[in-house]
This record gives structure tokens, C-alpha cells and sequence, in this order.
């Protein structure tokens, strides 16, 4: 049943997309209500399986999954009568777990606005738009459902195509350019990463002593770790960043990401910065880290300094646009720099408020994007220097812009805060990176709030500026926001104040996971490497007869020290 | 027998691909196509009658009249795109024809 | 906390509702907003959210001071394993000092609402934590609660008249306001009844939000934007090193945190603030102690308004005067003060620190008691006025009194909050004309405002027997106590600020009545206006003597008073404790009413008859100009700070353009320029592709031929 | 022999080069008598290579005659003449094939080509008719290249051919059949009908295909419509 619902979830957007594109003309009215239709039932059917979460986050193996289906795809190889011999497997296998969940009701959520916020901005080959639109959201959701590394693969790089044409066609002026350039930057990274992934399956069939080669997600993750040499991992770890980073975007490959924004519909924006940049952050963490540790030990300072770097230089190019939605792309290469720091600070909190911070980053910057949109839409310019005071003409807008625009700033109380306290603090805490790292993330914090108060002051504050000729009401919009605009905006407010008093609905189910699955490989790589390279330091912090030499008591001894009430002040 | 039947079809074929490389009729291009078909019969029935092994078959010959209704079937429609780009063009030249140059 | 005492009026459930009342309050404001109700009775919700919560105030105030001998006791029970820890970590060897350490750390309640935020578990220990919304409940917290609702309900009365015009029509933003306000009173006592770091941090953020929405109320008018974003950002940049400091206490503190303590509770980390007194932080070779102190302080110096980051608060006097006599003078200000008090068991422990405020308060209480010499504009001479009398605190900090510092804050509050909503009368009555130089006279049309304001004058000028002297004669003392450089220095602008004081009043209610055109006819403000008024008036000459003790003697106050009564000893059921305050000080007493005589009697021969033009200005000339212009501080900030940052920017994003982008285009150079070598091949002429299929062939042929 | 190949080979190609549309008259005459050496030189080649060979007098005639008649439709400027010399080329194919005992093919060829397509072809050129010559039909396009690479090519053809081992001297058996009507009909309807099948759907297809392209309609261009 579950299954039923998750593969339905993900293919019903395909199904519907052939159906809206073969739409007759005359009939092609019917393309977005048919869209949101399907996307509502797409959200519906997430709520559903979602209910199934505290359950899984009780689950002590961490092996359940929500709504598994597995299927043999495509096989190469000699059938033998013992099973088959000297292959290649390539399964469908989808499920949720505790870290895809998050990302999945996301995707969920954001699907119905951003098809409802096209209603008016979208008004030329509407078929073909909503067909995309959807196409690219079984895409989103299967990368996060892909339980096989080859099939999370295939999505990845199936988000691109849609994408491509929502940018190239329904974009601004220099759509052409943006398309192309995101289309072949993201390519060229993830090209790389798939290289990566390939090896590192052939080379588990080697290790594992099997002559079929298959891609498990699980398998590929809970490798040996003593076969894989730690160049080896280094240089893995290197591929995957390859494709991951560039999505992210992860400083200096982020260039990229401004122009695509920009020229994207609002739909595309949002989408865009909600979802698909997760999948460089997810990638991080679900390939990355658990399948080369050592190769991320090896790199997490790498990391470390390549996240600050993007938290302060996205912040300092922010202040400078004149172009808001630019301002709120630039910001993105901000956030994901947190979303990094955090995660590779390699401490519970900090892949927690790392997860966190995705969904957070989702909401609050889609929102900040759905009212660019819907600020664009009435005055057909993003230009800070054209617009101001718009606060007096519309109110309701005003209010939500500043709600989100103080959520993305991390105001206590809503929901970017309690993910960047977190990340920092985990930062600053990290043994990998430590407190200058949290110092300088912080700066962050301040240089927010600069930039996006200059740009909410700019846009809402001061005396009336419109360009002439403006606002355009043709499309059947009001001044200040009509209905339908309340009805998009107004669930990402309600999850932006819920999800900064109650942080925990999203990380609650998600610590077990984190820990069992993620950083206990890390660890276990730590302490292997600190066997193997200083034994003697490792005896001496601990020179206790009982459980010595085990792993896990290495990995206790190297991460919390000396318990409390035997070495240090109790 | 067989060299000089194969050597006569290999020059009509390169006759007609050197005329449907240098002419700019397009009319014209599409007759050396059909002398480089011309060619290939002749080949054809040549390697059936006077076969490098074995009896001599009809095999040729079935397969120079399927070549032939191939050429019938081209003609029509190249002849009919011709006479449609002629329409639109009031020209055959085959270098006025440059809607997919992309500068 | 570990002391579990109940109160006795109420259960703390029903305690750590009160902060949600007027945020309830302002939610129904937002409701009727979204249900384009009528604005005439949109006051209502939040007026009774206000007054719930002053309620509950009041209450708790009582029921912790009932509570207070219960929870010493409970205490000292206690305090045995920590003595003997503060004795094995050698901060002080004397019993009674760990004894009272001790005392102090676990001296109130907490009440834990739920976990808020995870922490992740702490690995192969299986122990997860939490940071939750829990609050805190002591001397300190009821004693800030008991003002900040207080004279926040008679704020937001006042509110009710003043935002309308003189025919009784709410101005517009009306319901906006008072949404704000009921939003601003939550977000303060959240700020005071945090339980720990990150709670307080909340709070001190929404504050600021608060702020930056009220400032920013007419934001139609670029000076009112530009004056909000300003004490946001200034404030975000102290915050930032708020924010460091409590990562930095995390740091410090989470390998001595037991099983189920949270390194950033308050009861923890009090409980192992001596571990921070000798440890090297590894930053400049400073103590833990002396580190995590200064960062806070950043926090403290942006919110309180002090040198250097003290900039934001005389713009912020754009915003509707109510804000500023809530907000920027009464209590959002304070709440520096107060973070700093409520971390006195840390700011102790580093001299290095306390000295650092001690310079940074005597700096800034003196330069901007010179600005407000030289100012026109009511409000902003108000504002100088607060930053200086805030810097007084500062100083009563930096010399190990809190509770001085504490005290002060609450006097202020009721004369400053009176001031300021005094001037809004004449603001009202004006016409929003707020420059000295174009009235005089007033006291002939707005008589009640004349009184009310001549006693909150009073007040702050430090005259003798009224609010302010008591609490700033203990400043003065302690300065004195600390060196005799501070203590003159303290004097001298407790003398200015007088002056100052004066020199505004007798402009504004003497000489001959004239006022300007857009004042109309002027009149009294309504009696919904005056009430608080004459409230924060009594408020003014009676809340110093919740500080002294009635002592006829001779070595008393007049015979009558001394220093030090009932305040300081409730506040020593807190983690202030009970400072040392030294000894005499009579003598000081009566030299400091003295010279708050002798500024007000200078500034009555200077003023008193509201001269046209200036006399100090004539007098002092340059010295006068460069306090007019505040020193030219902005300016300085501006071209030191914001325009090079900015530049920076504008450096880093061609880089992105041009330096990044252009490693790219190289790195594509090599597709591109095989691309060019090769586009003649394509250029869309059937014969070309005709021609190449050829040249292909006999290519192939040719090899085939060479091969055989 | 491949020596002498060559210069026959290269001959014909200068010939054909000169004979080009867009040269000067005389280097057209002066191309034509080289193209008639060169042809003449190949075929005495073929013929001495094959000497004792019945049919050799008639092959040579007939290739002589299809030799010159594709010469020219590649070379006339007016494409009414190349048609007209086309017809020519298929009479003299057929010929060859009635040596080679394909009567019916023959025939066919004759009633297809000279008969259906050609006719055809006529009338488009007709259609086309423009008053004076056209300045593409009177200029090449890259005629040095493409006579250059039709000489490699032939060449390489040639050289190959002529170094294969020769094939048995003695002529081959005739046929089975004397009536090859019937035995290229049985042949197409078993071993090949499904091909056969194919080959009128193809027609077919091709019929409606280009009914449905020439068709009258308002003067859309349907290359210019996806352009904005």
C-alpha cells in the first residue's frame, strides 16, 4: 500500500505531464488546474506516507524504509543456475527514510505553490509549461526516493532536462544563455560524479568478493572500510564533489547559480533553489560522507573553509545587486554555505541543523522567490532602484516579505535560526573545524541581515516608486496580493513560525538516522585512522585496562574525552 | 565480364556523385542520384548473372527492381519538395537553401 | 533549577503564561487587521494582554519576594559539594565566598515549558539534549518584569491617545502599532524570564525586531527606514559578538556538563563558571573567562546603545515617540544592563572585563552628555540623555555594583519613559514640531505637561529626595570606590546632564508663549495622555525609595535615609548576590544633590528666559559645532566601515563576473576554439555537407586501399 | 597497368574538371576530347584485359553511348538537355542489361525510368523554366574538389578491381531459365514477398508523401514558423 503511494507519488507528475502536453488547444485552460490537481494529490499522498515516520525513527536497525518497492531494472550477465554470474544490476528501488523524508515532503510542498503561482505569470505554451513542471517534479522526488545508486543517478541528471526548458523558454532576456550555462556546468560536475559512483561499485563487487555488480544504496554505504584505501577515498570523495558541489553551489563554483535564478520563471526560481540545490547537500550526505569517510575526514576542513568563504562572499555580493531577485540568488550561495559548514563539522547537531537547514533554506528563500515573482509580475521590473515604498500600496505583500525576509536572516523564533545556531554552534564546537570556523560562519548572521534589510528597505520602505506605466493588472491581479497569492504564500508563513518553535517535528525523526547511519562511519573512520596512525597517543589519552583497543571505545575516547567524574571537572 | 559490368557501374556512380556534389541545380543534384542508382543496377544484375561463386541467380535482378521502386518512391517526394521549395523560394539553387546557418 | 520551591499565590505554569498575553493580544490586533475591522477599538486586545501580564507581574514580584527566605535555605542545604568544588578549583579559598557562589548560582526557580531545539546526542553517551523554552525565575527576573510590564501598560495607554489626531481618529497603522507593541512587551519578558543563552538570545533578537518595525512605523519616510535598518544592523553587529560568546560559553563549559545539563542553561553554566576563571581561552592568551565576557558584552553594548555602537540610538528617535519612551529609553535599552547583570557570576571573574565596561561606560557617558549640549531636538536630546545615563550604568557595572547598576535602570525607567512621553505631549500639541528653537512658553497652554515634565526633569538631573538621585549617587559612590578619576569624571556629567536637562526645559516651557504655525490653537493632550503622565510622575519621585531604607540618624541622608534598602535585597536572591558597596559616601551624597543644583540653577541663569539665540553656542563656537555634529561619528563610521565593506563587495562580485567567470571561459576556450576552428564546416550550405560526406568516403577508400 | 590506369583515370578527371559548367568554351571543348580519350582508353583497358570475350564488341558500344550520355548530364548546363541525356543513359543501361539476360528488368527500367520518373522530372523542369540560363546552372560549386575526390575514388575502385585475381576466362553458364519473366516473378512472390510487401507500402507512402508536400496551401513557411 505504501509503495503503491510512494511510486505513485512520484510517477502520477509523469503520467499527468503526457497528459496536459496532449491536451487539445481548446481545452488547454484546463493545463494548470490539472497540474495543481495532480500536485495536490502528489502532496496528499506525501502526508500519508509521512505518517509512517515516527514509527521509523523508533526503528533501532535503521534498515526500515517506507514504502520500499525493488524491482530488478536492467541486467547484464550470464544467468547461471545459482543466480547470475559476471553482471551488472541496475534495481528499481525506491523507499523513504528518515533523511530523504524531510526533503521529500518539501519537494511535496513546494510543487502545488509553484504550479499555482504560474497561473498569471505563465501565458504563452502553457501546455508544454505545466507538462515540464511536472516532469521535473517525479524527477525531484525520485532522487530523494532512489534507494540504488545508478537509479538516484538517473534522476539527478533527469532534473536537468525540464529545468533546461523551463529556463530556456518561459526565462527572462537572456534565458538562452542562463539555460545553457546551468545545463552544462551542473552536466560537466555530475558527469565526474558518476564516474565516481561507478568505480566505487565495481570497486565494493571487488572488495565484497561478488562477480555482480550492483549498486545498493545501503550496501555501497556500509562498505569495509579497511579495503578502500584512504587516497583512494580522497580522490572518490573528490569525483562526488565534483557534481554535488557545483549543485549546491559550494564557493567559487557557484556562478552558475545568479544567472540561472534570474532568468528563471518564478516557478523554475523556486524550485530551483528549494529543491534542486538540495540535491547537492543531500548528495553530500548521503553518498559523500557514509561511503568514503576517510576521504571526507580528509576533506572536511577543505569544505570547512570553502563554506565560510561562500557564506561571507554570497552575503558581500548580495549588498551590491541591483537586481533583487539576483540579491536572493547571491543569498543562496550564503545559506548553502551554512548548510556545508554544518555538515561537515561531523557532530550530531551539526548534521541536524545541516538537514534543518535545507528545509529551512527551502521554505523561507521559495517564499522570498515566490514574491520577487509576484512583485515582477505587477511592475515587470526586479530593479531595487526602480521600486520602493511599495509597503503602503500593499500591505499584505509588505508583510510577507518582511516575515520571510527575517526567517532567511535567522530572527530567533522563526525557522532559519534554530538551523543556523545549530550549524554554528556545531562548528564552532566541531574537532574537525573548530571555533574560527563558527567566528567567521557568523558573520554571516550580521551580513544578512544587511543585505536583506537593505533590499526589503529598498523594495517596501520610503516614498512610492513604480515604473511607469505600472502596476500591470492585466492578468487579472489586484494591487496588493489577490486570494490565490494569500493561499501560496500563507503555508510557507504558517511552516516558517511552526518550524521555528518546533524544530524538532523535523529533527526528531532524523538523529537516530543521522547517527546510525552516518556518523557512526565517520567515526569508525576516525578511529581506524587514529589506530593506524598514532597508537600510542590513542593509549595515552586513555589508559584504562577495560574495553581498550575496542572501536568503540576509541571512538569515546577520541570525541567526547575523558568521561565526566574521572579526568575532567564533573 | 564481371570487371568491366562493375567498372562501368563504379563510374556512373562517381559520375553522379561528383555531379551531385558540384551542380547547384537542384533538379539536376537529383538526377545524379538516380544515375548513381543507374550504377548500382548495373552492379546488381552483374553479380547475379556472372556470380565469383556458384550458379548465376535472379537474386540481382529482384533486388535492382526493389532499387527501383526505392527510386521511384525518392523521386516523388524529392520532386515534390522541389516543386514546395520552389514555391517558396522562387529559386533551386541549393546554396540559396542556408536556413539552418546559425551565425 | 535544582530547587524545586513552589510559589504560593500562583503555580509556575501559571507564571510562564505571562509573557504570552500580549503577544496573544497582538495576534487578535493582526486578526482584526486581516478582517479590515474597524481600528477604533483595535487598543483592546493588547491594553488587556499588557495588563494581564502586569498582573501576573505584580504577582509573581510579591511571590517571589515571600519565596525568597525558602529559597536561601534551600540553598545552603545545597551548597556543600559546591563549596567544596569552588575550593579545589582555587578560585577562592574562603568558605563563605564559594558558600555564597554557591548560593547564587542556584538561587531561583526555572520552569521548563518543552525541549525546543535538539542537540544532537552527545555520542555513545545516549544522552540527548535539549535547549528548551524553560524561564527563570529570581530576584532579578521579578524585579524587571515588575517595570518593564508596568510602565509598558501605562506606554501603551498613553498609546491609545496619542496616536490620533486631535479629533480622536486613529492615525493610520493604528491596529499595526499596537500589534507591535503587544509583540514588543512579549518578546521583553521573554528576554527577562529566559532560562537560558539561546532563549535570551531570542529575546533579545525580537527586541531589536521590534524596534526596528516601530522605528520604522512611518516607513514612507526615508528617515525613518534608513533610522530602522540602521539600529538593526548596529545591533546585529554587537550580536554577533553575542552570539560568538555564547557558542564560545558552549565551548568552554560542555566537557564540565554532567549527564542531562545543558552547557547553556543558566544554572549550569553558573554552577561551573569557576572552571572559566583560569582556563586560557587560546585567543590572545585571555582567561576563558575574560573572553566569553568581552563577547557578551559586545551583545550588551549594541543593545544598551554604548561607545562605540551607540549610533543607532538617537536615529531611532524617528520612530513615534511612544517607541522611544518604551523602547529606546525605558526598557528594550536596558536589557544590556541586564544581560550583563544576570551574568555577573562570569563578568566577575575577569577584572580584564570589568574594566573594559568601566572605559567603555565613562567614555560614552561623557561624549554624549557633551552632544546632548549642543542638540535642538527634544527627542534626540532625550536620546543623548538615555545613552549617557545608560553609560552610567555601564560604569556602576564595571565597578562590581549590578544591583547599583540594576536600580538605576529601574528609576530611569520611570522618569525617562515620563520625559519622553512628556515630550510627545508637546510633540502632539505642536503639531509634530519638535525643535526647541521655534516654542517657548508653553507652560501657559499645556500646564499638566509643564508639571509633569519639570518633575521628570527633576528627576534625571539627580536632584535630591527623587528617583534619580538615589540610584545615581550609588553609581557615583561606587565610581569614587573604584578611582577618583572615575568618580570626578561621573560627577561632572552627572553636573552636565543637569544642565543639559534644564537647558531643554526652560526653552521648551519658558519665555514668552510662541509656537508654530502647524501647532494651530494648542491644547492640553486628552486625559487618556495625562494619566500616564502623572503616573510615571508619581513613578518618578517615589521609585527611589524602594532603594533606601528609612534610618533616622546621623550619619543618614538628611537625617533620614539611608542607601541600599529593600531593592538590593531582593535582588539578592539572584545571581548578583550581594556586592560589596563599601563604606560612607554621606558626604558624596550631598556634593552630588549639589551639583545637580548647581547645573540646574546655570542652566536657569543661561535659559531661564528661552533666549532666540543661543548663548553656549556663542560662547563656545568650534567646541559647540563639533558637538552639534556628534563629533562626526557617523560620518567616521560611514567611511571607515560601510563604504569600504561595501566596496568590497562591489570587488567580490566582479570577481565573480570577471575573475571566476573568466577561469571558466577559459577552461570553455578549449571546446570554443575547436568549435571556431571548425565552424566552416557548418555553415548550413547543403553542398558543403554533400562535398564533406565525399572527401569522407574517398578518405575511407583511400585507407582502405592503403591497408589491403 | 595501374600506371597507365592512373593517367587514364586522371585524364578523364581534367576532362570532366574543364567540361564543367562555368569554364571558358574552348577548355569545354578541350574537356570533352579529353573525356572522350580517357573513355575510350578505359574501355580498350577493360577490353584487353578481357580479351576473349563474346559480347565485348556490344558492351563497349553500349558503355561508350552511357559513358558519354552521364557525361553530359553532369556537365549540360540546361537541365532540359541533362534529362534528355539521361534517357539516353537508362536506353544504354537497358541494353546492357538484355545482355545480361535481365529482359524484364530491362523493361522495366525503360517503362520506370525513361517512361514515369523522367517524364516527371520534365515537367518540374519545365515548371522551373526560366527565361535565360541561371547562374546556378551555369557555375559549379567547388568543381575541383569534387572532380579531385571522384578521381581518388575511382582510382582506389579501379586499382583494387583490376588487382583482383582474374576471374574464370571461360563465360558462365547461361541462366537456368529461359523465360525470365516468370522466374524473377516466382522469385519475388516466395523468397521476397514480404520485401515486395514493403516496397509497395513504401510506394504507397511515397505516394501520399509527396501528394500531401506539393498540395496548394496559403504561403506558409513552415521552416519560418517555429522562429518567433
Amino acid at each position: 500500500m505504501a509503495a503503491l503511494a510512494l511510486n505513485l507519488l512520484i510517477f502520477l507528475p509523469l503520467l499527468a505531464a503526457v497528459v496536459v502536453w496532449t491536451l487539445p488547444e481548446r481545452r488547454q485552460a484546463l493545463a494548470p488546474q490539472l497540474s495543481l490537481a495532480v500536485s495536490l494529490v502528489g502532496l496528499a499522498l506525501a502526508a500519508l506516507l509521512l505518517v509512517g515516520l515516527p514509527g521509523l525513527a523508533r526503528d533501532e536497525s535503521g534498515a526500515a524504509l517506507i514504502g520500499e518497492a525493488r524491482a530488478e531494472w536492467i541486467v547484464v550477465g550470464e544467468r547461471a543456475a545459482g543466480g547470475l554470474r559476471d553482471g551488472v544490476i541496475l534495481r528499481y528501488h525506491v523507499g523513504l527514510d528518515a533523511l530523504s523524508a524531510p526533503l521529500i515532503a518539501l519537494t511535496a510542498l513546494l510543487v502545488p505553490l509553484s504550479v499555482a503561482c504560474s497561473f498569471t505569470a505563465v501565458r504563452h505554451r502553457v501546455r508544454e509549461y505545466y507538462a515540464w513542471l511536472l516532469v521535473l517534479t517525479t524527477g525531484m522526488l525520485g532522487v530523494f526516493a532512489a534507494r540504488d545508486v545508478l537509479l538516484f543517478y538517473i534522476f539527478f541528471e533527469f532534473t536537468l532536462v525540464p529545468l533546461y526548458f523551463l529556463i530556456g523558454i518561459w526565462g527572462g532576456p537572456e534565458r538562452r544563455y542562463a539555460a545553457s550555462k546551468f545545463f552544462l556546468y551542473t552536466f560537466a560536475g555530475s558527469v565526474i560524479t558518476f564516474a565516481g559512483l561507478l568505480y566505487l561499485g565495481i570497486r565494493a563487487a571487488q572488495i565484497d568478493g561478488l562477480s555482480v555488480i550492483d549498486f545498493d544504496l545501503v550496501r555501497l554505504s556500509t562498505l569495509s572500510l579497511t579495503q578502500l584505501s584512504t587516497t583512494e577515498q580522497s580522490l572518490l570523495f573528490a569525483a562526488l564533489f565534483c557534481g554535488f558541489a557545483i549543485k549546491v553551489p559550494l564557493f567559487p563554483l557557484h556562478t552558475w547559480l545568479p544567472l540561472a535564478h534570474t532568468e528563471a520563471p518564478t516557478a523554475g526560481s523556486v524550485l530551483l533553489a528549494a529543491v534542486l540545490l538540495k540535491l547537492g547537500t543531500y548528495g553530500f550526505l548521503r553518498f559523500s560522507l557514509p561511503m568514503v569517510p576517510h576521504g571526507a575526514l580528509a576533506w572536511a576542513q577543505v569544505m570547512g573553509v570553502l563554506a565560510v568563504l561562500g557564506i561571507i562572499w554570497g552575503a558581500l555580493c548580495c549588498w551590491v545587486q541591483r537586481d533583487v531577485k539576483k540579491l536572493v540568488a547571491y543569498s543562496s550561495v550564503s545559506h548553502l554555505g551554512f548548510c556545508m559548514l554544518g555538515m561537515f563539522s561531523l557532530l550530531p547537531v551539526g548534521l541536524s541543523g545541516s538537514v534543518l537547514y535545507m528545509v529551512n533554506h527551502g521554505l523561507s528563500t521559495g517564499a522570498l522567490f515566490l514574491v520577487v515573482g509576484m512583485i515582477y509580475e505587477r511592475y515587470h521590473t526586479r530593479d531595487l532602484d526602480q521600486l520602493g515604498g511599495l509597503a503602503r500600496q500593499m500591505p499584505v505583500l509588505a508583510s510577507f516579505f518582511v516575515l520571510f525576509v527575517l526567517s532567511s536572516i535567522g530572527l530567533p523564533g522563526l525557522n532559519g535560526f534554530v538551523s543556523e545556531i545549530t550549524v554554528l554552534l556545531a562548528a564552532f564546537n566541531s574537532d574537525v573545524l573548530g571555533p574560527w570556523y563558527g567566528v567567521l560562519g557568523a558573520t554571516g548572521i550580521l551580513l544578512g541581515a544587511v543585505y536583506m534589510l537593505y533590499a526589503a528597505g529598498k523594495v517596501l520602505f520610503g516614498p512610492l516608486k513604480e515604473p511607469p506605466g505600472t502596476p500591470d493588472l492585466s492578468a487579472g491581479l489586484r494591487r496588493d496580493l489577490t486570494g490565490r497569492e494569500i493561499a501560496i504564500l500563507a503555508p510557507l508563513a504558517v511552516l516558517v513560525v511552526v518550524l521555528g518553535v518546533a524544530p524538532r517535528l523535523v529533527t526528531d525523526p532524523l538523529d537516530g538516522a543521522l547517527q546510525s547511519q552516518i556518523l557512526d562511519r565517520v567515526h569508525e573512520a576516525r578511529a581506524a585512522s587514529a589506530i593506524q596512525h598514532h597508537p600510542a597517543y590513542a593509549a595515552e589519552v586513555h589508559p584504562l585496562p577495560d574495553g581498550r583497543g575496542s572501536e568503540e571505545w576509541y571512538t569515546t575516547a577520541l570525541f567526547i574525552g575523558p568521561e565526566p567524574g574521572e579526568g575532567g571537572p564533573p | 565480364m564481371l570487371g568491366a559490368y562493375v567498372l562501368l557501374g563504379a563510374v556512373l556512380f562517381v559520375l553522379g556523385l561528383v555531379g551531385f556534389v558540384v551542380r547547384r541545380n537542384l533538379i539536376i543534384m537529383f538526377l545524379c542520384t538516380e544515375m548513381m542508382f543507374q550504377g548500382i543496377i548495373i552492379n546488381l544484375v552483374a553479380f547475379g548473372r556472372y556470380p565469383l561463386a556458384g550458379a548465376p541467380s535472379f537474386d540481382g535482378q529482384v533486388f535492382a527492381l526493389f532499387l527501383i521502386a526505392v527510386a521511384a518512391s525518392e523521386a516523388a517526394l524529392a520532386l515534390a519538395l522541389v516543386v514546395l521549395l520552389f514555391r517558396h523560394r522562387r529559386t533551386l539553387d541549393a546554396n540559396a537553401l542556408t536556413l539552418l546557418r546559425d551565425e | 533549577m535544582i530547587a524545586s520551591a513552589t510559589f504560593s499565590v500562583l503555580s509556575p505554569a501559571a507564571y510562564a503564561t505571562l509573557p504570552f498575553w500580549p503577544l496573544l493580544g497582538a495576534v487578535l490586533a493582526g486578526v482584526l487587521i486581516m478582517l479590515r475591522a474597524r481600528p477604533q477599538h483595535a487598543h483592546w486586545p493588547v491594553v488587556l494582554g499588557v495588563a494581564l501580564s502586569a498582573a501576573l507581574a505584580v504577582t509573581l514580584f510579591v511571590d517571589l519576594g515571600q519565596n525568597a527566605e525558602v529559597t536561601g535555605s534551600t540553598s545552603v542545604t545545597e551548597s556543600p559539594s559546591l563549596s567544596g568544588r569552588g575550593q579545589g578549583e582555587g578560585e577562592s579559598g574562603d568558605p563563605t565566598a564559594a558558600l555564597e557562589l554557591g548560593r547564587r548560582a542556584s538561587s531561583g526557580f526555572s520552569h521548563t515549558l518543552y525541549g525546543w531545539i535538539s542537540l544532537g546526542e552527545k555520542i555513545s553517551l545516549q544522552n540527548r539534549q535539549w535547549l528548551s523554552v524553560s524561564f527563570h525565575f529570581d530576584g532579578l527576573t521579578g524585579m524587571m518584569l515588575l517595570f518593564v510590564t508596568v510602565v509598558s501598560l501605562i506606554i501603551v495607554v498613553y498609546s491609545i491617545g496619542y496616536m490620533r489626531d486631535h479629533h480622536g481618529v486613529p492615525e493610520r497603522g493604528y491596529e499595526r502599532f499596537f500589534a507591535f507593541l503587544g509583540l514588543f512587551v512579549f518578546s521583553m519578558c521573554m528576554l527577562v524570564m529566559a532560562g537560558n543563552f539561546v532563549l535570551l538570545y531570542l529575546g533579545w533578537e525580537l527586541v531589536g525586531l521590534c524596534s526596528y518595525l516601530l522605528i520604522g512605523f512611518d516607513y514612507h519616510r526615508p528617515a525613518a527606514a534608513a533610522a530602522a535598518k540602521k539600529a538593526f544592523i548596529v545591533n546585529r553587529i554587537g550580536d554577533f559578538g553575542f552570539a560568538v560568546g555564547i557558542f564560545a560559553l558552549y565551548y568552554f563549559l560542555s566537557g564540565c556538563a554532567g549527564p542531562g545539563e545543558n552547557p547553556l542553561d543558566y544554572a549550569v553554566v553558573f554552577k561551573y563558571a569557576p572552571h572559566l576563571a583560569d582556563a586560557d581561552s587560546g585567543f590572545l592568551g585571555m582567561s576563558q573567562a575574560t573572553l566569553v565576557s568581552l563577547l557578551l558584552l559586545c551583545g550588551a553594548v549594541g543593545k544598551s546603545a554604548q561607545f562605540p555602537l551607540y549610533v543607532w540610538l538617537p536615529d531611532a528617535m524617528e520612530g513615534p515617540t511612544p517607541v522611544s519612551a518604551l523602547i529606546h529609553a525605558a526598557t528594550m535599552v536596558t536589557a544590556g544592563i541586564y544581560m550583563v547583570a544576570r551574568c555577573t557570576p562570569i563578568f566577575e571573574l575577569s577584572a580584564g572585563a570589568l574594566d573594559v565596561i568601566l572605559t567603555l561606560g565613562v567614555i560614552g557617558a561623557v561624549l554624549t552628555a557633551t552632544m546632548a549640549l549642543a542638540q535642538y531636538d527634544m527627542k534626540r536630546i532625550l536620546a543623548y540623555s538615555t545613552i549617557s545615563q545608560l553609560a552610567f550604568m555601564f560604569v556602576g557595572l564595571g565597578c562590581r555594583v549590578p544591583d547599583s547598576a540594576v536600580f538605576h535602570v529601574f528609576t530611569h525607567a520611570w522618569f525617562k519613559a515620563l520625559l519622553f512621553l512628556g515630550a510627545g505631549s508637546v510633540m502632539h500639541a505642536m503639531g509634530g514640531v519638535i525643535d526647541v528653537r521655534r516654542f517657548s512658553g508653553l507652560r501657559h497652554v499645556l500646564p499638566w505637561t509643564c508639571g509633569t515634565m519639570w518633575v521628570g526633569c527633576l528627576a534625571l538631573a539627580g536632584f535630591p529626595l527623587l528617583a534619580g538621585f538615589w540610584s545615581k549617587d550609588e553609581i557615583v559612590h561606587a565610581a569614587f570606590e573604584r578611582h577618583v578619576v572615575v568618580g570626578v569624571l561621573m560627577l561632572a556629567t552627572a553636573g552636565l546632564t543637569a544642565y543639559y536637562t534644564f537647558r531643554m526645559f526652560f526653552l521648551c516651557f519658558h519665555g514668552k508663549p510662541r509656537w508654530p504655525e502647524e501647532a494651530g490653537h494648542p491644547h492640553e493632550s486628552p486625559r487618556v495622555m495625562l494619566v500616564p503622565l502623572v503616573l510615571l510622575a508619581l513613578g518618578a519621585v517615589l521609585a527611589g525609595y524602594l532603594g533606601v531604607r528609612f534610618a533616622p540618624g546621623r550619619d543618614s541622608f538628611l537625617g533620614l535615609f539611608q542607601p541600599h534598602g529593600f531593592f538590593h535585597s531582593y535582588l539578592g536572591h539572584s545571581t548578583i548576590g550581594h556586592p560589596d558597596h563599601g563604606h560612607g559616601g554621606l558626604g558624596l551624597m550631598y556634593l552630588s544633590g549639589a551639583v545637580a543644583v548647581g547645573g540646574i540653577v546655570l542652566a536657569w541663569v543661561r535659559y531661564g528666559a528661552a533666549p532666540e539665540v543661543d548663548p553656549d553656542r556663542k560662547l563656545l563656537g568650534g567646541l559647540w559645532n563639533l558637538w552639534h555634529a556628534k563629533y562626526y561619528v557617523d560620518e567616521l563610521y560611514d567611511d571607515l566601515f560601510v563604504r569600504p565593506l561595501r566596496n568590497f563587495g562591489r570587488l567580490l562580485f566582479a570577481t565573480d563576473n570577471r575573475g571566476v567567470d573568466g577561469v571558466l571561459w577559459l577552461i570553455t576556450g578549449v571546446p570554443r576554439g575547436l568549435a571556431f576552428a571548425l565552424h566552416f564546416m557548418q555553415r548550413g550550405v547543403l553542398k558543403t555537407y554533400a562535398l564533406s560526406m565525399v572527401l569522407g568516403l574517398v578518405l575511407l577508400m583511400l585507407l582502405w586501399s592503403w591497408m589491403a | 597497368m595501374a600506371g597507365l590506369l592512373t593517367i587514364i583515370l586522371a585524364l578523364g578527371a581534367v576532362g570532366l574538371f574543364l567540361a564543367l559548367p562555368g569554364g571558358q568554351a574552348r577548355a569545354v571543348r578541350a574537356g570533352q576530347i579529353g573525356l572522350a580519350a580517357s573513355g575510350v582508353g578505359l574501355l580498350a583497358a577493360t577490353l584487353g584485359w578481357l580479351f576473349p570475350w563474346p559480347g565485348a564488341n556490344f558492351f563497349a558500344g553500349c558503355a561508350l553511348v552511357a559513358l558519354f550520355a552521364a557525361v553530359r548530364v553532369i556537365t549540360h548546363p540546361r537541365p532540359v538537355y541533362s534529362a534528355l541525356y539521361f534517357v539516353l543513359l537508362i536506353l544504354a543501361a537497358a541494353a546492357l542489361l538484355v545482355q545480361m539476360q535481365a529482359e524484364f528488368l530491362a523493361a522495366a527500367l525503360v517503362i520506370v525510368y525513361a517512361g514515369a520518373i523522367l517524364v516527371t522530372y520534365v515537367f518540374v523542369i519545365m515548371l522551373a523554366q526560366q527565361a535565360r540560363p541561371l547562374v546556378h546552372d551555369i557555375r559549379s560549386h567547388e568543381p575541383l574538389l569534387g572532380c579531385l575526390a571522384g578521381f581518388l575514388l575511382l582510382w582506389s575502385i579501379a586499382v583494387r578491381l583490376f588487382a583482383a585475381p582474374v576471374p574464370p576466362a571461360v563465360p558462365a553458364a547461361d541462366l537456368p531459365a529461359a523465360g525470365t519473366v516468370a522466374a524473377v516473378g516466382t522469385s519475388l512472390l516466395t523468397t521476397y514477398v514480404i520485401a515486395m510487401q514493403l516496397a509497395g507500402l513504401l510506394l504507397l507512402a511515397a505516394l501520399v508523401g509527396a501528394i500531401a508536400i506539393a498540395r496548394r496551401r496559403p504561403l506558409r513557411d513552415p521552416l519560418l514558423e517555429g522562429e518567433e
